[in-house]
């Protein structure tokens, strides 16, 4: 674990020596990309400002509200469209027509029904991860092990109990990559959102610095929603290694 | 009890069409151990997948107590040939045992009971807490064989459950075997490639030839119905029907 | 006049007439086709970088301890705001766009490939240092195959990402392409217009969709008929 | 809507977050709104699309669009209406808040010679590329052959410092900040395109009650002609709502806040909208601006 | 040739602490064919491990010409246990067996020929172009010992190749493996559960201990090095030497 840390921290440092170099050593102009020392700079007289705080919090609060519905929606239909025999083709062109239209694209739609307030963001937010998730729960239910199922058939497993001990542990790996994604893209989406639509949050702050010409401010915004993104990586994985603890790939972490 | 009349099956696939099961027709009466032996791939493992509703038979049928069998049947216990497979590796040994029963509601005490006894009688008392991937092959196979027997069923089908152990614990899980066989009086249909272990254990044995498959003999098993290990594979009677069975098996395979 | 809700959301008729009326007129070669090729050109490279980092990713544990927190950095960042940054490398045009496009299909792809590579089945990897399969005939024999299943999730992820991504690129130092078009829509107010294009882009979506299951079965033929998969 | 505590209408206003609506804030932070019984709030904003979408579904009473963005939305038959000013060019040639910049050494001197070239504005179809031609037009120059790319505000200097653009058009604050940093106006294309040219107006929808509507307007009125006549103060309020730097604000050119709409200048821009194609046909103004 | 000396292993992980490999020590000559058997669990696939260089020893070392086994060495060639799992299913048959010949660079031709003779010794010559699941599971098992015969290895390992095949068929097999070692003299590692079988293949017998397992005998098989299924196992010498494994195999499960 400390390993994994240490190897983490020298990652980050090496992008940050990076960040340093490319505008120190000219590579792209200095007022456009200010190196990585007078970012962290301006980050860093940020964080004590409470507005931050508050705008982090409101984002945080659309992104974590959006994500579990999203990821609680699509568990469901996931699961059960992919156990249930002919949904899924039923389902498919639906799912394949509604899933690359923009969360962007609904903007009209979000404001004419929520307004600048959270439902839009959640509206967008939830929208956009649902997907991400749908898909990889589809693809981890198609995951199972024809001999386990049929050992859960011949044991007389009921369609919950299957899907408690069968379908459901095969499908995590997926689901947790799938979380992963969401977590991502709800992040973004939050922040998008708050971009376009003008609820208060970290993206409204972005807009505000990007339109005012605030370089350095805008890349310290930037730097805090990777960190954010940092940070919720670290969770779910740490998640992951809890309920993947007999998963090969897990295993194979832990023994090293 | 289970009729099996003129069961077909032909697997296809583009490119390559097998016969698998000519066309089979024997019965098990209820309460009755009946070994089934063939050359390998002669189909053996289709058939039982058949009885137990996990393959739709492609002509003829399957009966359970009068009823055509379309899906697995209640009270129905497989092991599996690919007992690994069948092993779910996120439970625990105890786990893996365990959830059948639960399935059924049998109460929690008596559900304790039947999965330390099994476990012991497989001689794995103290690997209850392992997961399956910490196991050996034979110890795997005897977990399956442990899920099977806890589970209590009316009609138990196996599918050569003894490959991975050794003949030591082979005499033991045989013994397992007839003893559940007697006491619950469990109707049972046992695949074997071990001609010694089908003439020890089964009232009567049905010989298959290779495919496209049919019954080539249906051999009662004139022994003394108390048996075992040291005598009755010391009755000249048991030399004559093992090599009797040879001899048939040695024919199922010129034949083709 | 117009009250709100049924000024933004028309009847299927008149988005129907819109469709007729704004696409069959040139513009689906003029803005449909090149918004296309941008897409799938963004999608091939994504498709090769994914897989190509993240297959290293997944065989090296140390390599992913190193990494990871660098790539979940980017990845958190919102691709609106990653533009200007693309743009002060890449310029405006074309390679711009297509960055844009990488930038948020490669992540599907990339976190999936690390993923399945994590999960190889050991007894073949076993199988494979017995034998001496290694170096590139373990990697396209072994690796890329038995990641197959997740390295196509990914895929499929992120072809309707491809399509989001398309239309985001095109909002940045555009004057034509089918997501430029729609945001001109919207921006003034061709309502029916705009749904048109949504529309348009869902069909897209659709289309691309069905080629890639047809690619699936192919590729997967083995993955579904061997039972290690049941659909 | 509703009413706030102590009997106040409560409203809502979408509004962009940029130097223009300097007045709304500072009037708001005057008390000019709650003179008028209104308790204002202040929703930040993307752009006018966003603004007019807002208002039309009944999130924003008042919203602050751009002339073009307004005439567009009442030609496509949305029932909007302009209740106030909203920002007016300088006039002035050098002193104005928009202008188009080249590099310091690029070889276009006047806006005559940005005919055939490559010039980012921040929306296609919209006030930018009308007097950015009305601007080459006057000088005398062929406006038919100049290629219009869309490039935010924000990112327009690089794209301008990195050669991939001739030229930009922005506002302030990126104005004064790209000529500092060695940039050269070539045109100043709102005051080119008509004299005392409203650049952006609030407006309402046919939904608002009129009385209402009437005390913003007043309230509104009372903040333009306080800004136009404070500018110190201005600057002040632009530290609270922006983030502009602090040495930036000192030097940005402020734009004229005119209490009345100069409708010449807004029949101009739909003219020369229509002459463009950037409107389809010729719209009535005084529809819009009563 | 490969010498075993001192060898340990323990299994770790959280819980669960397992000793497979108590102490280890025996080798074989050149071109020698040993068999070892042991009751199951005690440590026979994993003492097979590390002879291959899968698994690296806990204690103890394991040298192949003097050499210590760090990695699989070249020439070697091993038939797993879990036979299902170690071929590739996206290959046929053909393909599985070819790989290594490939790895191998040995020419088109002799490819074909080795591919095509190795396939039909297990009797599988007609399903080459099937895919592996689309077989039996002895059929599957089968496909593993082709694909290890056709690589004319230097070492064989085998661990338990013919559990999931006929008696008939084991027959043919053994007399495969006899054939192959005498003819290219292969030293082979041979881990089986049949006491006959052992007796029949070995020139030495190794019988394990169950765990932690140590060597409880090594014993000389001096029996006539020609052998044949029918007079061989015949023989009177075969019986006793039977016996005598089979009675070591008893006190070695009586002493867990
Ligand atoms: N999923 C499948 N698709 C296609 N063919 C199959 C499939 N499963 C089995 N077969 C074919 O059907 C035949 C019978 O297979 P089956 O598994 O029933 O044999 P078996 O008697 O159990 O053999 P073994 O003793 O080796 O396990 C074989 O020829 C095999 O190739
Ligand atoms: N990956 C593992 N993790 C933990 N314990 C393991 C692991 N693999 C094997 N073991 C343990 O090591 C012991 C020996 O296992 P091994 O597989 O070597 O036995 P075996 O002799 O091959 O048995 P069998 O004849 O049943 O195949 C067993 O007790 C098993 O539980
Ligand atoms: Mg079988
Ligand atoms: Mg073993």
């Amino acid at each position: 674990m400390i390993g994994r840390l240490a190897y983490g921290l020298a990652g980050l440092g090496g992008l940050l020596a990076l960040l340093e170099a490319v505008p120190r050593l000219g590579l792209v102009d200095e007022r456009f990309l200010p190196p990585a020392s007078t970012v962290l700079g301006t980050l860093a007289g940020q964080l004590v400002t409470p507005e931050l705080w508050i705008a982090l919090g409101e984002t945080m609060r659309g992104w974590a509200l959006g994500l579990a519905i999203a990821f609680g929606a699509a568990v469901v239909a996931g699961v059960v469209i992919g156990i249930t025999p002919g949904l899924r083709d039923l389902t498919g062109s639906t799912v394949e027509f509604l899933r690359p239209i923009p969360s962007v694209a609904l903007v009209p739609l979000a404001t004419l029904l929520f307004g600048p307030s959270l439902g839009s963001t959640l509206l967008l937010v939830v929208y956009a991860a649902f997907w991400q998730v749908l898909i990889q729960v589809l693809y981890g239910v198609a995951a199972v092990d024809a001999v386990a199922f049929d050992t859960a058939r011949s044991y007389g497993l009921s369609a919950w109990s299957r899907v408690r001990h069968l379908v459901w542990p095969t499908a995590l790996p997926y689901v947790m990559t799938g979380l992963r994604l969401a977590a991502a893209v709800a992040f973004i989406l939050a922040v998008t959102a708050e971009l376009v639509i003008g609820s208060p949050g970290l993206g409204a702050e972005i807009q505000v610095a990007q339109s005012s010409g605030a370089v350095s401010t805008v890349y310290a915004l930037i730097v805090l929603a990777g960190l954010v993104g940092i940070g919720v990586n670290a969770a779910v994985r740490l998640l992951e290694r809890r309920v993947l603890a007999w998963h090969p790939a897990v295993r194979s972490e832990v023994a090293a | 009890m289970l009729e099996i009349s003129s069961l077909n099956k032909v697997y296809e696939s583009p490119g390559r069409r097998v016969e698998a099961i000519g066309s089979i027709t024997f019965d098990v009466g209820a309460g009755e151990l009946v070994c089934v032996v063939g050359p390998s791939g002669c189909g053996k493992t289709t058939l039982l997948r058949c009885v137990a509703g996990l393959l739709p038979a492609g002509g003829g049928e399957v009966r359970l107590d009068g009823v055509p069998v379309t899906g697995p049947p209640p009270r129905m216990a497989v092991v599996f040939q690919e007992y690994g497979r069948s092993l779910f590796p996120w439970m625990t040994v105890r786990q893996n045992v365990e959830l059948p029963l639960k399935e059924k509601r049998v109460p929690t005490e008596r559900r304790r009971d039947l999965v330390a006894g099994s476990l012991e009688a497989v001689g794995l008392g103290d690997a209850a807490d392992a997961h399956p991937w910490q196991l050996s092959g034979g110890m795997q196979q005897r977990v399956a064989i442990a899920r099977a027997v806890a589970y209590e069923p009316q009609v138990l089908l196996m599918d050569e459950p003894f490959a991975a152990v050794d003949a030591q614990t082979r005499a033991d899980l045989e013994d397992l075997i007839l003893r559940l066989w007697r006491d619950l009086g469990v109707t049972t249909l046992f695949v074997t490639h071990d001609i010694d272990e089908a003439v020890y254990l089964g009232q009567r044995v049905v010989v298959l030839s290779s495919s496209p498959t049919t019954v080539i003999e249906d051999l009662k098993i004139d022994l003394p119905p108390e048996r075992d290990q040291l005598t009755t594979r010391s009755l000249p009677r048991f030399g004559e029907l093992r090599g009797h069975v040879y001899r048939q098996i040695q024919r199922a395979r010129g034949e083709r | 006049m117009f009250s709100g809700s049924s000024f933004y959301l028309p009847g299927p008729a008149d988005v129907g007439r819109a469709f007729a009326d704004t696409w069959f007129s040139g513009r689906l070669v003029e803005d449909v086709l090149p918004s296309l090729g941008r897409l799938l050109a963004g999608y091939a490279v994504a498709g090769l970088l994914g897989v190509g980092l993240g297959v290293p990713i997944g065989l090296s544990s140390r390599l992913r301890a190193t990494l990871e927190p660098v790539l979940e950095f980017f990845r958190a960042i919102p691709p609106p705001v990653l533009v200007p940054l693309i743009m002060l490398l890449a310029g405006i045009d074309t390679p711009m766009k297509v960055l844009v496009i990488v930038s948020g299909c490669v992540w599907p792809i990339l976190l999936n490939t690390v993923e399945g590579v994590r999960a190889l089945d050991e007894v073949l990897a076993d199988t494979c240092r017995m034998y001496g399969v290694r170096g590139a005939s373990r990697m396209r024999r072994f690796v890329l195959r038995g990641a197959s299943p997740q390295i196509m999730a990914g895929l499929r992820q992120a072809l309707s990402i491809g399509i989001i991504l398309m239309v985001i690129s095109e909002m940045f130092a555009s004057s034509s392409g089918l997501g430029f078009t729609i945001v001109l829509f919207q921006r003034q107010f061709q309502i029916a217009e705009m749904w048109s294009g949504i529309l348009l882009l869902g069909l897209l979506g659709l289309g691309l969709s069905v080629l890639f299951r047809r690619l699936e079965r192919r590729v997967l033929a083995w993955y579904y008929g061997s039972g290690a998969a049941r659909a | 809507t509703g009413k706030a505590p102590g009997g106040k209408d409560r409203i809502n206003a979408g509004v962009i977050a940029i130097v223009d609506t300097a007045p709304i804030h500072l009037g708001k932070a005057k008390g000019f709104f709650d003179e008028q019984n209104i308790d204002l709030t202040i929703t930040p904003v993307q752009g006018g699309a966003a603004a007019v979408s807002g208002a039309v579904s009944g999130q924003f009473q008042f919203a602050f669009a751009n002339t073009t963005s307004l005439l567009t939305a009442k030609q496509q038959g949305l029932d909007v209406k302009v209740v106030a000013n909203g920002v007016s060019s300088t006039g002035e040639q050098g002193k104005d808040f928009s202008a188009v910049l080249v590099k310091p050494d690029s070889p276009i001197r006047a806006a005559k010679d940005l005919a055939g070239k490559k010039i980012s504005v921040n929306q296609l179809k919209n006030i930018g590329d009308t007097t950015v031609r009305a601007s080459v037009r006057n000088a005398g120059g062929d406006p038919t052959g100049i290629e219009f790319v869309e490039l935010p505000f924000p990112d327009a200097p690089a794209a301008l410092q990195g050669g991939r653009v001739d030229a930009i058009w922005v506002v302030e604050p990126f104005v004064s900040q790209a000529m500092s940093q060695g940039a050269r106006a070539v045109s100043w294309n709102f005051a080119d395109a008509a004299p005392d040219l409203t650049v952006a107006m609030y407006f309402t929808t046919g939904k608002t009650d009129p009385d209402l509507t009437r005390r913003f307007a007043a309230a509104m009125g009372k903040s333009l002609e306080y800004a136009d006549t404070h500018s110190d103060e201005v600057r002040q309020v632009l530290k609270t709502y922006t983030k502009i730097a602090p040495e930036v604000i000192a030097k940005i050119n402020l734009p004229k806040w005119p209490v009345a709409v100069n409708k010449a200048s807004v029949q101009t821009i739909a003219d020369l909208a229509v002459a463009d194609g950037v409107l389809k046909e010729k719209v009535d103004v005084s529809a819009l601006v009563p």
